[in-house]
């Protein structure tokens, strides 16, 4: 599975640099995802629920970051586990400054085992674009009442 | 034998299975079922192309109904081809992919398990866990014969091997001269995707111990011969333990043509005394059984002015996918017919079966001539086109007759492509010119020759 | 898992079965009560070689879960005929050849059954639009579209 | 595939409460035709399911100048009425019989793109989704309804229950192009109605299915013609406005593309079927 997008952020972009890099704020802009914590293994563990007739159900969730490259790259890896299998990826997210915004380029690639694997690709790749673009979004807000408080 | 004591012939006759069809009586290879019966379920490769490092059956070993699963341990000859039969070289795809190999296509079987009931090996299956090692991977034929290109098979490039050449050949005359002394050359370039026959029945078998240490096997095979034949390499039992009864299929147009399910079902029968049901679900029957193949078709011919095509130089690239299961025997079908129903008197064939990692390609009504007679027929249309003669002109003119040869050697015996082509002509109320309607096919000496 | 009793009517017989959560009605057809004209296609109502009457009206079985038609009529192509006597239907796919393999046509029967009962002098395109969800391979449907016509005329002789 | 249970509630509260109970991992189905080819192929393994067949939402209700679609109406239905002919004919064309049988209005609304193509059409005729949740119903015009690729407003804790569809004497039309006649995804959707006073465009709503995450509106293409006759060159700037703003994808039907192609024409197409229904219409009345 192969994802891509781009996102502006209303916010400067050491702020939204920031954000990205602490997985507990990341993971809990995931539209369905709770109980974020630190988990043994130093990565931050959560659940998501996904209401998706293909993959309806609660997903152990871990993520990781590596290769941070303060304030314009990051990576993460990340991994989806439940009863209809897994996603492991890899992510990086490329910061830009569009005067008082920033832009985020992502690209991440993932393999998918298990069930959920026989989706159709391009379904699977357009399901997670949009939670991907429903989390930017999510965190967008968030920093930007951050600032107004 | 004179017409009127003919009883078939030219009569409408029942067919013998209609009431069978019509009542829905019939019973076809799924309809069957037997007492303590398995469901046999696939864990397949996610991805195209990856080396396999590991397999966790842990968790799914304890589904409840889950009986057993098979690995590529428990196959006794584990790398086959199905020509191999008909001495195709070399044994190259795997039944079950070994932990240490690669897997080449999306879809590519690595476990078997079988369990009591359909659920619980599909419950199972979602509980293996492979360790994958994803590979780059190539999905275009011109991409697979680039310098660099990840390599598919094992012996290190990305085509069949043909007698020592590395595509199927056809050298007949001087092509170079003739192209020289043409006055016109015409080329195409003609390409077609891969094509799922998609039968409404799925590829299927079930697998049944039988008294003495024999296996009934019921299945839907096309091939039947083949099926028991290549089965009884893969799991080296002398032939005539397997009982391989057939006959009543669903639609198959190819489709089933390839060994898929009875080694598998045999195998998991033999290993659990009980019987074993191997069924295509319709995904695996889409994204899994093999399909016509992708064609790419470049066509050179030189031409003369009066509608004579005296020389053509073809090169095809056949997309065999990741195994090159019966696509060999079809190149060499289109090797053999690259000229057409036409006489050519200098023909180059080159026609590779290419190697990628996409879905196994193989049989499919007329495979390796039904692509071809699309690109042949199409350029026929651009020669007639360019030397603006008519098309049914252009067509008798390069028909072949009785006596004439074939690029590939073989006299023509049959020929009967000017008498079809009058009578079509009259079917469609064509008025063809006299010169072509006194043609016939008869060996060209007797009219004086070319 | 908590299997469920069932009570139906299929072609004609009361049924009481038994079957775990979700089941399909296709299944409960072919694997408990032996009625395998019922076929497997796709299992995703996408070929309608598993199609069956419920109350009179075509449904694909292999989507429909058997606790939903708890106490409906189902029929299938066993009821349409006994042993020395052929459904119009049956009898005009026999002339017509509307068949080639034969895995198609219990499903190609039952939607040209609904078909005549709703409209028992269908046009041809009539029958075309009716037969959009069954899938035949293997013909090129015109025989199987001759057949459902010539069943309708043979219908429409008889009422006359 | 192991299903523990499947739970068939008689009404919506019993639902309501199943829902409560079982949360995200609840598996709702009501005509069965998204939900139950994954679970036969074994792509989707939900533990508990629950069908929405007896729950009573299956009514057609003609109130006023509305129409209330049970969200678990057959689709049938929909040919069968002749309140609003437009729905009749996105039902139409809209799968085959026997799983227009089984499938449902309120299942339209969450079927994967390119399905949904009565979607398209509710979405043009500016239809109302009403949502329950145990604390209370709410309304949604489906300009609201969905969030993204496979995403809606209703939250973990409610169901769709009605949508309700204002029964209208504007000039419709409705054009699904796929790649055969019927039972076929769509290349692209168009559903389209506006008031036409004396030739002049007033209030269109230009609906697009297979053309985007879900069915959109083609608001440029909607200002193109508003205030304007239907003359061949608005029809044009309205085409290509909605080709611009479209957002096709690519898939097993078509390319991206081949989509901002399609919706082009047929938007042309819709528009110029638009004027010849209104004069019919003139004519009748």
């Amino acid at each position: 599975m192969n994802v891509h997008g781009t996102y502006l952020f209303h916010a400067p972009r050491e702020r939204v640099f920031a954000a990205i890099c602490d997985p507990e704020t990341l993971m809990a802009v995931i539209p369905g995802c709770r109980d974020v914590h630190l988990g043994a293994s130093g990565d931050y563990e959560g659940t998501v629920s996904l209401r998706l007739p293909g993959a309806v159900g609660t997903y152990r969730t871990s993520v990781r970051m590596v290769d941070v490259v303060a304030p314009e790259r990051s990576s993460l890896d990340g991994r989806l586990e439940g009863q209809m299998g897994s996603i492991s990826g890899h992510a990086t997210f490329v910061l830009d400054e569009e005067r008082a915004a920033t832009r985020i380029d992502y690209q991440g690639n993932a393999v998918i085992q298990g069930p959920l694997a026989r989706l159709d690709s391009r379904f699977a790749e357009r399901f997670a674009e949009t939670l991907i673009g429903q989390g930017l979004k999510a965190l967008d807000a968030r920093l930007q009442t951050e600032v107004s408080a | 034998m004179s017409e009127e004591t003919l009883s078939v012939v030219g009569q409408s006759v029942a067919r013998s299975d209609g009431l069978g069809h019509v009542t829905g009586r019939d019973i076809y290879t799924f309809d069957r079922t037997f007492p303590g019966m398995l469901h046999l379920k696939i864990v397949r490769s996610p991805v195209h192309h990856a080396r396999l490092r590991g397999v966790d059956l842990s968790e799914a070993e304890k589904v409840p109904g889950f009986v057993r699963a098979l690995s590529a341990a428990d196959v006794p000859h584990n790398v086959y081809t199905i020509l191999g039969l008909i001495g195709v070289e070399p044994e190259e795809e795997f039944l079950l992919t070994p932990v240490g190999e690669r897997v080449r296509y999306k879809g590519e079987p690595i476990i078997a398990i079988a369990a009591d009931t359909e659920a619980a090996a599909i419950d199972a299956v979602a509980k293996v866990r492979l360790d994958l090692e994803e590979l780059p991977a190539v999905l275009d034929m011109d991409d697979a014969l680039a310098p660099g290109a990840p390599v598919v098979t094992h012996w290190g490039n990305n085509t069949f091997m043909y007698e020592g050449h590395n595509c199927r050949r056809v050298r007949f005359g001087d092509v170079d001269a003739a192209f020289a002394k043409a006055d016109y050359i015409v080329e195409g370039e003609y390409r077609t995707s891969p094509i799922e026959q998609a039968p409404v029945e799925t590829t299927g078998c079930i697998a049944v111990p039988a008294e003495n240490g024999r296996y009934t096997v019921y299945t839907n095979t096309q091939a039947l011969y083949f099926s028991l034949d290549n089965t009884s390499i893969i799991l080296q039992v002398p032939g005539n333990q397997l009982h391989f009864i057939g006959g009543m299929v669903g639609g198959g147009f190819g489709g089933k043509v390839d060994v898929i399910v009875e080694p598998l079902a045999t195998l998991a029968a033999m290993k659990t005394g009980r019987p074993v049901r191997y069924v295509f679900t319709r995904q695996e029957e889409m994204q899994v059984s093999s399909t016509r193949a992708s064609e790419t078709i470049r066509i050179k011919d030189g031409v003369m002015a009066d509608g004579r095509i005296v020389a053509r130089k073809v090169v095809n690239l056949f997309d065999c996918g990741a195994y090159s299961r019966q696509t060999p025997y079809s190149i060499t079908k289109f090797a053999a017919n690259a000229a057409g129903p036409y006489f050519i008197p200098n023909v180059y064939v080159d026609a590779y079966c290419v190697y990628t990692n996409r879905t196994p390609s193989s049989a499919m009504r007329g495979f390796g001539i039904t692509m071809a007679s699309f690109a042949l027929e199409v350029q026929m249309d651009k020669i007639a086109e360019k030397l603006g003669i008519d098309p049914w002109t252009l067509h008798f003119i390069n028909a072949y007759h009785n006596g004439d040869i074939k690029p590939h050697r073989k006299v023509v015996e049959d020929a009967t492509l000017i008498e079809t082509m009058q009578a079509a002509a009259e079917l469609v109320g064509h008025e063809l010119a006299p010169e072509l309607k006194r043609m016939t096919s008869a060996p060209r000496s007797t009219e004086g020759g070319r | 898992m908590a299997s469920v009793i069932v009570n139906l009517e299929v072609s004609g017989r009361a049924v009481e079965i038994i079957a775990a959560p979700l089941t399909t009605l296709q299944s409960v057809l072919r694997n408990q009560l032996g009625m395998t004209s019922v076929k497997e296609g796709c299992r995703q109502g996408g070929c309608g070689s598993c199609t069956v009457l419920v109350d009179g009206e075509p449904m694909m079985s292999c989507l429909l879960p058997v606790e939903d038609v708890a106490g409906r009529k189902i029929t299938t192509v066993e009821a349409l005929s006994t042993p020395d006597h052929l459904d119009p239907i049956q009898r005009a796919f026999l002339d017509n050849n509307g068949y080639q393999c034969g895995y198609c046509t219990p499903g190609m029967e039952m939607i040209a059954k609904a078909l005549l009962e709703h409209n028992p002098s269908p046009t041809r395109d009539e029958i075309v639009d009716a037969l959009a969800g069954n899938i035949c391979r293997c013909t090129g449907y015109q025989p199987i579209i001759d057949a459902i016509a010539a069943a309708a005329s043979a219908g429409q002789e008889a009422t006359r | 595939m192991t299903i523990a249970n499947y739970y068939r509630p008689g009404s919506v509260s019993e639902a309501l409460d199943i829902l409560a109970a079982h949360g995200a991992d609840l598996l709702v189905i009501a005509g069965g035709t998204i939900a139950m080819p994954l679970i036969n192929e074994g792509i989707s393994l939900p533990a508990e399911v629950m069908g929405l067949r007896r729950a009573g939402l299956d009514t057609y209700t003609r109130r006023g100048d509305e129409v209330i679609l049970g969200a678990t109406l057959p689709i049938t239905r929909l040919v069968e009425q002749t309140d609003v002919p437009m729905l009749r004919a996105a039902a139409l064309r809209t799968a085959s019989w026997s799983v227009r049988n089984m499938a449902t209005v309120g299942g339209n609304l969450f079927a994967p793109p390119p399905a949904g193509d009565i979607a398209a059409a509710l979405l043009a005729l500016g239809a109302t989704a009403t949502i329950t949740g145990r604390s209370g119903t709410r309304e949604v015009a489906l300009d609201d309804f969905w969030t993204g690729f496979m995403t809606t407003v209703v939250a973990p804790d409610e169901l769709l229950t009605s949508i309700s569809v204002p029964v209208t004497s504007a000039a419709t039309s409705f054009i699904k192009f796929g790649r055969k006649r019927d039972n076929t995804p769509a290349v692209v959707t168009v559903a389209v109605t506006a008031n036409l006073d004396n030739g002049i465009v007033r209030g269109a709503r230009i609906a697009l299915g297979a053309a985007g995450p879900h069915a959109i509106r083609a608001s440029n293409a909607e200002a193109a013609v508003h205030g304007q006759p239907l003359s061949a060159s608005v029809i044009a700037a309205a085409a290509d406005a909605a080709a611009a703003e479209c957002e096709p994808f690519t898939d097993a039907v078509a390319t991206d593309a081949y989509r901002r192609q399609m919706v082009r024409l047929f938007v042309a197409r819709a528009l110029t079927q638009l004027d010849a229904s209104a004069s019919t219409q003139g004519r009748e009345a």
